[in-house]
């Protein structure tokens, strides 16, 4: 389903990788691994189709991922949040649906905050939630999330041992219903998938 | 064939002289300066990048 | 296509109502600027009412130019830009929606108020309702050009100063055709001719602009 | 059929430094050649003009800067879009090369007008619209090179200064035409150069002008760019190798 061939990334002066590829299919997962400044967070920007490879191809079922099709697939979570302070957890929720073109009803966006800890919290604008209580706003997406391809960069950051294995199940159920992943993590987490891949990035 | 009679009526301009001359004394400025400043750019530049490669190479000696 | 544009513009409003400072300061800014000028160039009123369509479209131009560093710069830092580029429709038609709810919190506003202004130069009536049209007609090509300023010095160090440098130049022929406008209402030859000029400008901004920022918009992100 | 003629190889910068340095010295020689034709035919040999007596040798430069002023800005816009559709390396720094010349060229064509006008018409500057055009691309000369110096990053900079240059492009007419517009609305100044015909020695000593300037700035431009080449490329071999052999301020 997400094949990437030989993929080059130079920032900078700095060649970060060169000559990298993977397969990855339905239900499977893939683990980046590597250290800080090895590229992960440029090749997850490369497979959204924000950073253009300096030389390599990636496709979706055999595609070029340069296209509005490819983008109704996939589900990106960055390190940053992607929340407004001014805005409610719910508002916040809605709001991302709409701009992402999902449907998103006001129950499910309730049900999803209630799942990530937030009842009770719907209607208090996000800068006066902590660091973690905003990564679950963010989080709250995955819950009803329907696309195939998930890319998460660094999923588990400022989340509780709780809120850890909650996420874990998110992805695991996206896996066995035939979901893709691709993450990046320092953590070990157990994730119950169909194969699990891993790339390291040195 | 030369339109002038004197240097002193060439310098004078039929009066004009200090605006054909600023004119011309701008430009000569410029056409001498650019270069000049271009040149000890690309100067400068060559020494910081053969100071780095020089740094560069004692590191992966080591 | 629609859909799109409506939900950014209503996010967006929603965001600049719960910040009312930002665009009270910037309808504040305008104000002062434009009261400053008499205490300048003396209280004739001969004198006021030949300056005020430059006076009040130069202010206008500086106060448009007030909000746009935090454009892109606010969903660039919480990462809500990146969601935004890879959603599953054009960029071009994400900042067409953020331009127009730019405009609707910053251009509709000076409009507005630009007939009381007038009234301190001593316009007669019908060059306030020139003044008034043409801001309200010119100011969505401000907001437009503007994007594509705002977007090239996304995330740059001094970044407002240089949005200025880049986009008043662009801004001339607004100011020439808006002031213009009240100037030719003035002087009886009829301001017409002025107001359409300036609104083949503004549909022209609102259509290419947003383009233009989309493109500046991914040079940025990558 | 492998020492087929490649277009491609030129636009490698390995291939283009070499070239470029070679070509500067012709160019200086070429634009002196020329200069000194055009001092000489123009400020010697030409006769008074009736109408401006020898105040209009200023035109012998401030023609040529307008015109090379106009010229750059289009050639740059040319590299951008080139730039910009191919992804070529070099086009980038051609623009970035080309633009303080052009930025200066405007510069000295605003200064030679400032002069020209005091005596002519009475006045350092009026609000004509050729002048406001002219100081107008000034501005967006020095926007695009605050853009492309405020943003570190070699690639970005090229892209987002193509984008400007494109954009500037498409505004430059509607800019000069709203000004003629607003100018003659306004019947500020009724300025008009002298529409006699002029003798073939100005036209001649204007053209040969027009030619040095133009050959300079190509010399300056080719200068410039080998520089940004070198900086750009430093991590390449060629560039280590180039600046093994080199030694700052001997090289010609």
């Amino acid at each position: 389903m997400l094949e990437a061939d030989n993929l080059e990334c130079v920032r900078g002066d700095r060649r970060l990788f060169a000559g990298l590829g993977f397969k990855l299919d339905a239900g499977e997962l893939l683990y980046l691994q590597g250290k800080n400044g090895s590229g992960k967070t440029s090749l997850l920007r490369m497979l959204i189709g924000l950073l253009p490879p300096e030389a390599g191809s990636i496709r979706w079922k055999g595609e070029a991922i340069n296209s509005d099709e490819y983008r109704a697939e996939l589900c990106y979570l960055g390190h940053l949040n992607a929340i407004k302070e001014e805005l409610t957890p719910l508002e916040n929720l809605l709001a991302a649906a709409r701009l992402a073109d999902e449907e998103l009803s006001d129950d499910d966006a309730l049900d999803a905050l209630e799942q990530v800890g937030l009842a009770g919290r719907e209607d208090l604008a996000c800068k006066y939630l902590s660091q973690g209580q905003k990564r679950r706003v963010a989080l709250a997406r995955l819950v009803k999330e329907k696309r195939p391809l998930w890319i998460l960069d660094e999923p588990f950051v400022a989340l509780d041992m709780a809120a850890v294995d909650w996420l874990s199940g998110i992805i695991s159920g996206h896996l066995q219903r035939g979901g893709l992943a691709v993450m990046t993590t320092h953590q070990k987490v157990n994730i119950a998938a169909g194969s699990v891949r891993e790339l390291r990035l040195s | 064939m030369i339109h002038w009679a004197s240097f002193s009526d060439f310098i004078a301009m039929g009066g004009y002289g200090f605006y054909v001359w600023g004119s011309f004394g701008m430009t000569a400025l410029i056409m001498a300066i650019e270069p000049i400043v271009a040149r000890r750019n690309r100067i400068a530049t060559i020494t910081r990048l053969q100071r780095q490669l020089r740094a560069e190479t004692r590191n992966t000696a080591e | 296509m629609l859909k799109i544009i409506t939900a950014v513009i209503s996010r967006d409003l929603k965001l600049a109502m719960r910040r009312q400072a930002d665009i009270v300061s910037a309808l504040f800014f305008f104000i002062i600027v434009v009261s400053l000028f008499p205490l300048g160039i003396g209280p004739e009123p001969d004198l006021l009412r030949k300056l005020a369509p430059g006076v009040l479209w130069v202010a206008a131009l500086l106060a448009t130019m007030l909000s746009l560093p935090r454009l892109f710069a606010d969903d660039h830092r919480d990462g809500t830009l990146e969601q935004l580029a890879i959603a599953p429709h054009p960029l071009g038609l994400v900042v067409t929606g953020k331009v127009i709810a730019h405009w609707l919190v910053s251009g509709l506003p000076l409009a507005l108020i630009a007939p009381v202004l007038g009234v301190q130069f001593d316009l007669s009536a019908e060059a306030l309702v020139a003044i008034t049209l043409s801001i309200l007609i010119g100011t969505p090509a401000l907001s437009g050009i503007g994007a594509i300023g705002a977007a090239l010095t996304l995330g740059l160090r001094g970044g407002g100063v240089l949005i200025s440098l880049l986009v008043l130049p662009l801004y001339i022929p607004v100011l020439i055709f808006g002031a213009g406008a009240v100037d030719a209402t003035v002087t009886g030859l009829g301001g017409e001719g002025h107001l359409s000029l300036l609104a083949a400008l503004t549909f022209a901004s609102i259509g290419f602009a947003p383009w233009a920022a989309a493109a500046a918009l991914k040079i940025a992100l990558e | 059929m492998t020492d087929r003629l490649n277009l491609y190889r030129f636009a490698s910068p390995a291939t283009f430094y070499p070239l470029a340095g070679a070509m500067i010295p012709y160019f200086v020689a070429v634009s002196v050649v020329f200069g000194i034709a055009g001092l000489w035919l123009g400020m010697l040999v030409a006769p008074t003009d009736f109408q401006q007596g020898e105040g209009y040798r200023i035109i012998f430069i401030h023609v040529p800067a307008s015109w090379m002023s106009m010229f750059i800005y289009l050639i740059m816009a040319f590299w951008a879009a080139i730039g910009l559709a191919f992804n070529t390396r070099l086009s980038g720094m051609m623009a970035q090369a080309l633009a303080p010349t052009g930025a200066l060229m405007a510069f000295l064509s605003l200064w030679t007008g400032a002069l020209w006008g005091k005596p002519m018409w009475g006045t350092w500057w009026v609000w004509d619209a050729r002048l406001t055009s002219e100081l107008i691309l000034l501005f967006l000369y020095i926007g695009y090179m605050a853009l492309t110096a405020a943003i570190d990053d070699a690639r970005r900079a090229d892209k987002a200064g193509g984008l400007l240059l494109l954009v500037g492009v498409v505004n430059i007419p509607i800019i000069y035409f709203s000004v003629q517009w607003w100018n003659t609305l306004h019947q500020g100044s009724s300025v008009n150069l002298a529409k006699s015909s002029m003798a073939t020695t100005m036209l001649w000593g204007m053209l040969l002008m027009a030619m040095c300037f133009w050959m300079y700035s190509i010399a300056m431009a080719l200068m410039r760019v080998r520089t940004i080449m070198l900086e750009r490329e430093r991590h390449t071999d060629w560039v280590k190798a180039e600046l093994a052999h080199i030694v700052a301020g001997d090289e010609k």
